[in-house]
């Protein structure tokens, strides 16, 4: 049954009514109707994604791509809001409002004392609306709408908190970063315009499959002609660097976890972050035509899955760990994306999805019942507290660290395989990087569920210590000290978890075949032929039993078991190794637990810098040179020319005649040097 | 040979009326007690009105009529320049009523001093002659020289009288002296025959004659408008001389200057046009940078007005340096706008003058917005049509110089005006900026003269400014008609 | 027969020698009024040589008119003397510098 | 047939400042009658709007009124969509400014909004003259109204900042007078269609087009002749700042596409990496100038200079682009982007400055730092000023982003390295006023002032909401606003591709 423009306007709409209503009636409202309409909306949208999705696996349906409306039309250029629905959108969709969908339920229980519930419904309504139109687009313009929509809904929600001074820096670094990055997509986009001809998906694309665009060259500076495809390439992965938070743009992502937990799971773990992959991965064609753009992605893929990684063993707030994990996974999808294993991306952006954003919404029960401690310095034990999110994690961060059969492994796994199957420049350098995360994840992960919910608790309870929770704004109590004894969290919480945690285990188990290597996503992907690791792959995969037993055999299973054991060892059995280990290594943990210091370059660089170059440019250019020395210099010369002269108009009479006598003469004398001087 | 022809008493239909009119009023004035004097004042406008109308009717088509052997000239430049000599003095007129009074000046030498200079100047610009020029111009400075000095009791007065006079006498001996070279040249006083009869070409035995001829009567023109370097009699006499006698001097003189300068430069020396319009491109320049330069510094706002006045005169002299009718058109529609201008600017000056009180200094009009915002508007529109802002009638009459200069090639000449009009307009500001910005010094609202007629005569004449901004065609097309210009 | 150069250069001396009058003088008011009939009397000189000269009666007409103008111009003079003495006492032109700037 | 509807628009709010002025001594009959005249003027430009035939394009409500015969200079007036375009914005802003006004001013209401209500007749003037003495009469016009609203209702440097204002101005303008009256030596008349026709040598263009510069850099303003801007904003009263910055500044761009390009393309031409050259330094430059101020409203300012830079930008690089790279139809993206961002910059910095003044209002100081925390006790406010703000940084979906993007889009074809520059202010303008917002709305509550603000009322409600939705459709749906202009756009690009020397 072919797709209608009604049924997929209803997915788009139906969160954004949600947000609308929440948003601006949020007083009529009340509480139940905020979140029941934007959880009415979502739902909808994800149940009709999901038949969406199944029309195009299993109903036949066509590719669904039309133009809405126009936006503006200039001459030939012409801008759209339309649709491209096929595989890769379906699957995408599925997995916003569906995560977010798990998001809208685990906030009823989250923000439930928080003043502002209607407005959190509202923004995290508006943002599945913003996600869904970049997902569903068909062209550059709407993809572009989508990307800074998304951008928006998350500044408004890192700095939900509005009073905490740290979440309102930290929302405008998010913003600012990703405009770096937008300001790389928005050129890429002026160039896709400019060589191909059209901003439409489907013209642009179909442009690419000439010659001439993979060997087309400008010269932007003379004499140095450039490839368009690597120029126009590497632009939009400027735009994926910032809203995919790759190195060196990441540094507001681990930062954004000052909103509230369910955001971080849905907008900063789940999806927004994603963009930037399923962008790359929907201009396969167009990344297709540029070895050196992809090795570029490479590059900037694998660094950031390694060193970012490395900076979550040494954070002791829990969601930061996270985090940074989260860094290192879009690493290994950029990886996959940089040899071409466009698939393989996308399909570790779907599996992480679900393990990362149960991850994150675990987290936040954790922290629900630390009374809003984020640090994991003073948890430990809560496992007897709270057990399902115990399970929960533990189902999570297995899959996060790869362990056989969990959706974790199949993706990173072939990931891991495919850069190995690679000849692209750097792809050596991947290979290392890739598998020597895998160590690392495996290190932070259980590192993070040793100290949470293992050993000793590291809290104490003072039962006169009356905190509400009403203060989620200020944390001015004091650190390991609870009001009362933790507890596992109301079912609205616990629900998504488990419904998080079933996708977490078993998708990957079913959809590695098909997604992966039997071409499940059709044209939307497209890989040149000699780029194709995955299908070389696909020649070794023989069923998902097999790709697990076979994966014991391999170097990442035993590189992350070995990262399990040593966590095991420091964080579970001997925790008092982990100060010896810091101070023998404390070259490398400051440098890791200062991030490699570029924050502190960033802030000194750009941010000081920026304002000490704007003060420059004020007091010396506007107010001093412009200002001061023309525009009120020449009124004060003016000004003092004329005081002085004043003193000619002397009030003797025979100045005055001597004035007229002199000019007499002076006529007279130059009509005479005229006279004189004409031949 | 010389006749003596009837009709042309006929054309001199309205100098006579105004003639006889003063002599007569001058009797009736003498039998008039103080308390009376109004009545001279109303015949006096009447007589102004009804040579106005005399002016106009009859007046002669196209190329005009001449009077006793071409000594005097009636044509349209004549008529029009007339028309707005007559207005602007009876403007004088009802402005200087109530401030005379205050000082006790109402007295008939004032009117019957204006109504003289009036006629001197309705002789002036008719005239035909060196010797009607001469008359004519002497009928003015001598009946002004005495107006200005009209307060006997007055330090400042008697002072600027004293100067105007010295100088005034000074450049009349220099116009003199010039025309007897012209006359040594060409043998005739005639301006026509002067034009036709003189050999202009440069190898002419009288050719430095003539040419220093030119030189002196450009002089005697020049210290008559005001033109800097023989400006300098001017900001004193303006700030010395009573305000409603400035207000004359200021307004319709101009107008007559204009007049002598069109008959001598055109009429007469027509055939050294390269000589004299560069001598007034030189005057121009000088007269646009020292007037506005001066006047920035000024705190006396009759003096500020009186380096202004000079800086006006700088733009009129661009018209005159194209040396075609259309250029003596823009230059004479200039000359009207600023003699209306200017009647406004001092005119306001005696609306908030009192006994005692001259509101001569920029600073007493602080706050006039609060105090009366209907005259703080006229005195505003008056400050941006002198600035040249538009739709003010003062941007039109810089409109037609700059292109009369423009058109004659001169486009430096041109930027080197508006380069001076920005700083003018610093000045013009300022007072507008004391109008409305500043806190008056006292409070409540001004007390008005009594004096119907001034008001209403002020508030036309301001409100004219911003009138003929909007609908300034048929007095442009009246401009030149007179010159006989068809429009394109 | 005197030529016309001569009276020229006479009516021209008489003519420096009034102009330099009013701006050298730096005493008496009443000097400037002699210098100014002076410069009078030049043109006058001048017009009459020129109208013999030229044969043409006109220009001594126009003397006529100057010598009464002349006189009306020195009565109104020496009033606006008479004014100045009264208000300030003095006719000393280093004194009348009131207006000025 | 006969129209009267442009002479209607110009004359109405004209009239009606007398009106206000004669009848408007109580400041309330003053308030109701002038937001009586300003909707009526906006009720009159919507059949301007409707009314204006796409399909047929060039002029259309033509009227032809001999003005001065001597001149043939004439009372001409006419509107493309162009024209209509920025007419509409100015009825609709002017309804927004009266009742901005409402009660923020309290002394002498009359004249304030007789002044209001002639500027904004001035403006029309200026948009609908197709004579160019008329339009030079309500291009200077203009600044008697400004000059007395910020002298007198204006802040503490008033006086400076309106001098500076006037006197900058008329500088520029008065070169421009010049230029007209060569333009007129040479046709005999004064109509622009005759300018755009006569065929000058390269040098009298060269000098043209640098006296049409100075006027209309200084109006929009471009770097560097941009320092009276921020003076005049600091000083002048909100709704002043808001016409200011809204309308007054397009009057610059409009008179380059009026003169400039058609008049003297090849000079354009020629010169035309001058003004791309400014347009980039604007961008950079101010932005990195915005970034440090202190003063909410010079801020924004500032952000008005670097966002009019788009539009020289828009309309230069269309000359570059059909003149050397034979791409007529990425001039007409350029052109059309920078007649949006026009219209954009309108409404944004309209609201802009109208949320600054909802500040003033209430604490009377525009400092930065005098705030902090207002989302805690003005939610809507806030509401209203982060959609702003984003509007201001260009957000997708907001009328802030389309002329932008268009501009960018079209620079690219030019040159990458344009498009890089320009792309700057991606960043930097999401920088400056991400940071404004920061410091004003977010936070704890600033001081005991701040906590005892309250929200908007209902007039503000309506002003703030007018704003955001004009903001948000333009955003959302900018085709009948590009449909509209379509036709002269492209009849000004193909003016472009004759040359005329």
């Amino acid at each position: 049954m072919p797709l209608s423009k009604t049924l997929l306007l209803t997915i788009v709409l139906a969160p954004l009514f949600g947000a609308a209503v929440a948003g601006l009636f949020r007083r009529q409202v009340g509480r139940v109707g905020a979140a029941g309409v934007t959880i009415a909306g979502v739902a909808l949208s994800c149940a009709l994604s999901l038949h969406v999705l199944y029309q195009l696996a299993w109903g036949g349906a066509p590719v669904f791509n039309e133009n809405l409306y126009t936006w503006f039309q200039v001459g030939p250029f012409g801008a759209h809001v339309g649709f491209l629905v096929d595989r890769l959108t379906a699957m995408m969709m599925v997995v916003v409002t569906f995560v977010s969908l798990m998001v809208h339920i685990y906030t009823i229980g989250y923000m439930a004392e928080d003043d502002g519930f209607q407005r959190f419904f509202s923004y995290i309504a508006l943002f599945t609306f913003s996600m869904l139109m970049l997902v569903m687009s068909n062209n550059f313009l709407q993809l572009f709408f989508g990307w800074e929509a998304v951008g928006l809904v998350s500044y408004l929600l890192i700095g939900f908190w509005f009073k905490r001074p740290s979440a309102i820096f930290a929302n405008m670094k998010a913003f600012l970063v990703n405009r770096v990055g937008d300001f790389g997509f928005l050129l890429g986009i002026a160039g896709v315009l400019y060589w191909f001809g059209s901003l439409d998906y489907a013209q642009v694309f179909q442009n690419t499959l000439g010659d001439a665009a993979a060997t087309q060259t400008v010269e932007i500076f003379a004499g140095h002609p450039w490839h368009v495809a690597t120029i126009v390439c590497i632009c939009l992965f400027i735009g994926a660097m910032g809203k995919s938070a790759q190195v060196p743009l990441h540094v507001w992502l681990p930062d954004s976890m000052e909103g509230p937990t369910p955001i971080s799971a849905l907008i900063h773990a789940a999806t927004m972050v994603t963009a930037g992959i399923f962008m790359v991965a929907r201009m396969s064609p167009l990344f297709e035509l540029s070895e050196t753009a992809l090795s570029f992605v490479l590059v900037i893929g694998a660094t950031t899955a390694l060193f970012t990684g490395l900076i979550g063993v040494v954070q002791n707030d829990i969601k930061r760990v996270v985090a940074y994990s989260t860094l290192s996974q879009l690493g290994y999808m950029t990886v996959a994306l940089g040899v071409s294993a466009y698939a393989g991306g996308v399909y570790h952006l779907m599996t992480h999805a679900f393990f990362k954003a149960l991850l994150f919404l675990g987290a936040g029960s954790v922290i629900v019942a630390m009374h809003h401690e984020q640090d994991m310095r003073y948890m430990g034990g809560l496992k007897k507290y709270m057990p399902i999110t115990w399970i929960t994690m533990w189902l999570g961060s297995l899959a996060l660290a790869g362990a056989p059969a969990f959706s974790g492994f199949f993706s990173k796994d072939a990931i891991i395989e495919a850069v190995g199957e690679s000849h692209r420049f750097g792809a050596g350098y991947a290979y290392f990087c890739v598998l020597a995360g895998v160590f690392v994840t495996a290190l932070y992960s259980f590192r993070l569920l040793y100290k949470t919910f293992h050993g000793p608790e590291r809290f104490v309870v003072d039962a006169h210590h009356g905190h509400g929770h009403a203060d989620h704004g200020d944390d001015h109590h004091e650190p390991g000290h609870l009001a009362h004894a933790p507890h596992e969290s109301p079912w609205v919480i616990t629900l998504p978890l488990v419904l998080l945690a079933i996708p977490s285990v078993l998708i990957g188990w079913f959809t590695i075949g098909p997604m992966l290597f039997e071409g499940w996503f059709g044209g939307a992907i497209r890989v040149a032929e000699q780029n194709d690791v995955l299908t070389e792959l696909g020649h070794e995969f023989h069923g998902p039993m097999a790709m697990v037993l076979h994966g014991f055999t391999q170097a990442p299973f035993w590189i992350a078991f070995a990262g399990f054991a040593v966590a095991t060892y420091i964080w579970l059995f001997n925790p008092g190794l982990t100060e010896r280990t810091k101070s023998a290594l404390r070259p490398i943990y400051d440098v890791l637990v200062n991030k490699y210091w570029i924050d502190e370059l960033y802030q000194a660089l750009f941010a000081r810098g920026g304002i000490a170059l704007g003060r420059g440019f004020w007091k010396a250019g506007d107010v001093g040179l412009i200002d001061g020395a023309v525009v009120n210099g020449s009124a004060a010369v003016v000004g003092r020319v004329s005081a002085t002269v004043r003193w000619l108009q002397s009030g003797y009479l025979y100045h005055y005649a001597f004035a007229m006598i002199l000019g007499l003469i002076a006529l007279l004398g130059g009509l005479w040097w005229i006279a004189q001087a004409a031949p | 040979m010389i006749q003596f022809n009837p009709a042309d008493l006929a054309t001199l239909r309205p100098e006579l009326f105004l003639l006889g009119a003063t002599c007569a009023i001058l009797l009736i004035d003498l039998f008039l007690k103080p308390a009376q004097r109004n009545v001279t004042h109303w015949l006096s406008l009447a007589a102004l009105a009804v040579t106005a109308v005399l002016v106009c009717c009859g007046a002669p088509q196209e190329h005009g009529v001449t009077a006793f052997n071409g000594m005097f000239i009636r044509d349209g430049v004549a008529t029009v320049l007339k028309v707005f000599v007559l207005l602007t003095t009876g403007l004088v007129f009802l402005y200087g009523r109530g401030y005379l009074r205050d000082r006790g000046l109402f007295i008939g030498e004032f009117y019957l001093l204006l109504l003289f200079a009036t006629l001197g100047m309705m002789l002036l610009v008719s005239a035909g002659s060196l010797v009607t020029i001469y008359l004519g111009l002497e009928l003015l400075t001598l009946s002004s020289y005495a107006l200005v000095a009209l307060n006997r009791d007055s330090r400042a007065s008697s002072e600027a009288a004293i100067k105007y006079f010295v100088l005034g006498a000074l450049a009349s001996g220099l116009l003199l002296y010039g025309m007897s070279m012209i006359y040594g040249a060409t043998g005739t006083l005639d301006l026509a025959r002067i034009h036709a009869v003189a050999d202009f070409s440069a190898n002419s035995p009288h050719h430095m004659l003539l040419a220093f001829g030119l030189v002196f009567l450009v002089v005697g023109i020049a210290f008559k408008f005001g033109a800097a370097p023989f400006h300098m009699w001017l900001p004193d006499v303006y700030h010395g001389a009573p305000t409603a006698i400035t207000v004359f001097i200021g307004s319709a003189p101009k107008l007559a200057a204009f007049g002598m300068a069109y008959r001598l430069l055109d009429g007469a020396m027509g055939g050294m046009s390269g000589q004299w319009s560069l001598m007034l491109a030189v005057l121009a320049v000088l007269s646009l940078a020292i007037g506005n330069l001066f006047a920035i510094a000024q705190s006396n706002l009759k003096r500020m007005l009186a380096y202004s006045t000079i800086s006006h005169i700088g733009f009129l002299l661009l018209g005159f340096v194209n040396g075609t009718t259309s250029g003596y058109a823009a230059a004479m529609f200039y000359a009207i706008s600023y003699a209306l201008m200017a009647a406004v600017a001092f005119g306001m000056i005696l609306l908030l003058a009192r006994a005692g009180f001259e509101a001569e200094e920029i600073d007493d009009f602080k706050g006039l917005n609060k105090r009366n915002p209907w005259y703080a508007a006229v005195m505003a529109l008056a400050m941006f049509s002198l600035a040249g802002v538009p739709p003010l009638f003062g941007f039109f009459a810089k409109l037609m110089v700059l292109k009369a200069a423009i058109d004659a090639g001169q486009l430096w000449l041109a930027i080197v005006a508006i380069a001076f009009a920005i700083i003018g307009l610093f000045y013009y500001l300022r007072v507008v900026k004391v109008i409305y910005f500043d806190e008056p010094q006292d409070h409540g609202p001004l007390a008005l003269p009594k004096d119907l007629a001034f008001r209403v005569g002020l508030s036309l004449n301001g409100l004219a400014l911003l009138v003929l901004g909007v609908a300034w065609s048929p007095l442009l097309e009246w401009c030149y008609g007179a010159f006989a210009i068809v429009a394109k | 027969m005197i030529p016309l150069s001569h009276y020229l250069t006479l009516g021209a001396i008489l003519f420096c020698i009034a102009v330099a009058g009013i701006f050298i003088n730096r005493k008496n008011v009443i000097t400037l009024l002699m210098a100014i009939e002076l410069m009078l009397l030049a043109v006058n000189t001048n017009f009459i040589a020129f109208s013999r000269y030229l044969g043409d009666p006109s220009g001594q007409v126009f003397v006529f008119f100057i010598l009464t103008v002349a006189a009306a111009e020195a009565a109104i003079g020496l009033a606006i003397l008479v004014v100045l003495f009264r208000n300030r006492a003095t006719i000393n032109v280093t004194e009348i510098d009131s207006l000025k700037g | 047939m006969a129209s009267h509807l442009l002479s209607l628009l110009i004359w109405l709010p004209i009239v009606g400042a007398i009106v206000v002025l004669a009848f408007g001594r109580q400041a309330n009959t003053a308030r109701w009658l002038s937001l009586g005249v300003a909707l009526l003027t906006f009720v009159v430009s919507i059949p301007l709007w409707t009314g204006y035939q796409t399909a047929v394009g060039g002029l259309q409500f033509v009227e032809h009124l001999s003005w001065i015969p001597a001149l043939k200079a004439n009372y001409a007036l006419g509107a493309d969509g162009i024209s209509v375009a920025l007419i509409v914005l100015t009825t609709f802003t002017s309804v927004l400014v009266v009742l901005g006004s409402w009660g923020p001013i309290e002394t002498r209401v009359s004249q304030y909004m007789a002044a209001m209500l002639a500027l904004e007749g001035f403006l029309i003037g200026v948009f609908a003259a197709t004579d160019a003495l008329l339009f030079y009469v309500f291009f200077e016009g203009m600044l008697i109204p400004m000059f007395i609203i910020i002298g007198i209702w204006g802040g503490p440097r008033r006086v400076y900042a309106t001098l500076k204002f006037f006197i900058y101005t008329f500088l520029g303008s008065i070169f421009m007078l010049v230029g007209l009256i060569y333009l007129h030596m040479k046709t005999g008349e004064f109509s622009l269609a005759s300018f755009a026709q006569l065929s000058l040598s390269t040098k009298e263009q060269g000098w043209l087009f640098f006296a049409f510069l100075i006027a209309f850099a200084i109006k929009v303003p471009m770097w560097p002749v941009h320092t009276w801007l921020p003076d005049a904003h600091v000083e002048a009263p909100t709704g002043g700042s808001v016409i200011l910055a809204a309308i007054m500044l397009k009057v610059g761009g409009y008179g380059f596409i009026r003169f400039s390009l058609p008049i003297t393309p090849d000079a354009s031409q020629e010169y035309a990496w001058v003004v791309i050259a400014m347009s980039l330094i604007a961008i950079v430059y101010i932005g990195y100038v915005a970034l440090v101020q202190e003063d909410m409203k010079k801020l924004i300012a500032y952000s008005s200079i670097a966002h009019m830079a788009f539009v020289t930008l828009g309309l230069f690089i269309a000359l570059a682009l059909v003149r050397t790279h034979g791409n007529p139809a990425g001039a007409r993206l350029a052109v059309q982007g920078a007649m949006v961002q026009m219209i954009s910059h309108g409404f944004v910095s309209g609201a802009m400055f109208s949320c600054i003044g909802v500040l003033y209002d209430r604490l009377h100081t525009r400092q930065i730092a005098d705030y902090g925390g207002v989302a805690n006790v003005m939610p809507w406010f806030a509401a209203f000023m982060v959609l702003f703000a984003m509007a201001n940084c260009g957000l997708p979906g907001t009328s802030g982003f389309v002329g932008e993007f268009m501009v960018i889009l079209a620079a690219f074809q030019d040159s990458p390295l344009i498009a890089l520059v320009a792309a700057f202010t991606l960043i930097i303008g999401a920088a400056y006023t991400l940071w404004l917002v920061k410091r004003v709305v977010f936070g704890e509550v600033g001081n005991d002032k701040v906590a005892k603000m309250k929200d908007l009322d209902a007039r503000e409600w309506i002003v703030l909401g007018a704003f955001a939705i004009a903001v948000l459709a333009l955003g959302v749906y900018p085709k009948p606003l590009t449909d509209l202009m379509e036709p002269a756009v492209q009849q000004i690009v193909q003016s472009l591709t004759l040359a005329k020397a």
